[in-house]
């Protein structure tokens, strides 16, 4: 289990060896990693911008690693999300669950998702032909919360 | 106390962080001690619904009692992932 | 849009890497790995051999994949299955599902698995110490094919 | 016609695969034929609950006509992933 925000881009491939070394209870690993998209509403995106807030940003991922942990028998988690200026085609995020069963891997990573964008202090600031522009919070997003 | 803001509420305002000394006792009020103190503070914060407020680093209501709160931060609705 | 099976061992880094190499567009990518665990029922396992049916193995993996297609909007995916022989720890199979939107990747990659559980020839026999076990269909893989 | 068994159903029977020349019209009547045939095949048959069919390398049910098939595959229900 473990939280980790960085500048850094990230190693997809290493972290899911990681997390399975040395270890033959695992039936299930679940990845999701985020990518930058090169437009938006239309528009070219030419960078993002990822606001955090350091200290805050640390404990809430804790939290809501610590809630899934709780709710679903895991064996191993990770969150990985970066912050800084980002191109389009990079990696923004990861989390990875694993679990004895597929059923549990799927519905952590999944929760895990559906808490931080909503509940973990980042904010993206698209770099558009207009200028920048502060990507605003989805209805869905929200939404995506009351059925955990 | 200290008080943060982010993202376009950290524009608006104009600044990342600052010390204010206020008899506030719940966040709504240090909202509109701030609102009447400056222009930026009221066009900062003219739509509440669309502010989220942390304090000592855990997302709270505008209700919640200020006593004891050594840093409140103020932010739009968080995008991450 | 992509089916592999094989004996050989694969690297998820650079399958998942491959996918979104020289493209924007993808914003979510979602990946599921099955591993082998060493033990089943209690009982150590020592290795577990995979048989399959080769030829319809194929088919049924392409015709899942093109359902799963057809229901979400993918940009790219891929299946990756072995056979023969694996020990625990190993992995055993992957999916990987490209999309601009998390639902859909989150989704597809759960219903490729479902389908993949329950309807690609494939067939697992445990070496246990009293000797190979056949592992048996459970009843929740076939009833997780009704929510699709 | 060539038939298929895999997984335990290739065990009880003791072979892969076999060329069969049969009348049978469906799967079902060509699975009571190979009962009859033999008790090896009774006992790989004894549950057809248990048992999958393919035809020409399509998941088929037991009644399913045979013309025109060439290829006939019995399994245990599989277990990927």
């Amino acid at each position: 289990m473990a939280v980790r925000v960085q500048r850094e881009d990230f190693d997809i491939g290493a972290e899911l060896a990681a997390l399975r070394a040395g270890r033959d209870d695992i039936g299930a690993l679940v990845s999701f990693s985020g990518l930058v998209r090169g437009t938006a509403k239309g528009q070219p995106i030419a960078g993002m911008e990822l606001e955090h807030y350091p200290g805050m940003t640390e404990k809430a991922l804790a939290g809501i690693e610590a809630q899934a942990v709780e709710r679903w028998s895991l064996q191993a988690s990770l969150i990985v999300h970066r912050y800084g200026l980002l191109h389009p085609g990079e990696q923004i995020m990861m989390v990875a669950t694993a679990a004895p069963h597929r059923g549990d891997a799927f519905a952590a990573a999944e929760f895990l998702m559906d808490y931080l964008k909503s509940r973990a202090p980042f904010w993206k600031k698209e770099a558009t032909p207009d200028g920048g522009r502060w990507v605003d919070a989805r209805d869905t997003d929200e939404d995506a919360l009351r059925r955990w | 106390m200290d008080v943060l803001y982010f993202a376009w509420v950290r524009e608006r305002i104009g600044l990342p962080k600052e010390r204010i000394d206020t008899d506030a006792a719940t966040v709504a009020e240090l909202v509109e001690e701030l609102k009447a103190r400056e222009e930026r503070y009221a066009v900062a914060f003219a739509d509440m619904s669309a502010i989220r407020v942390a304090l000592d680093q855990e997302l709270s209501p505008l209700d919640a009692p200020l006593k004891g709160v050594r840093e409140v931060a103020f932010f739009p609705p968080m995008t991450g992932g």
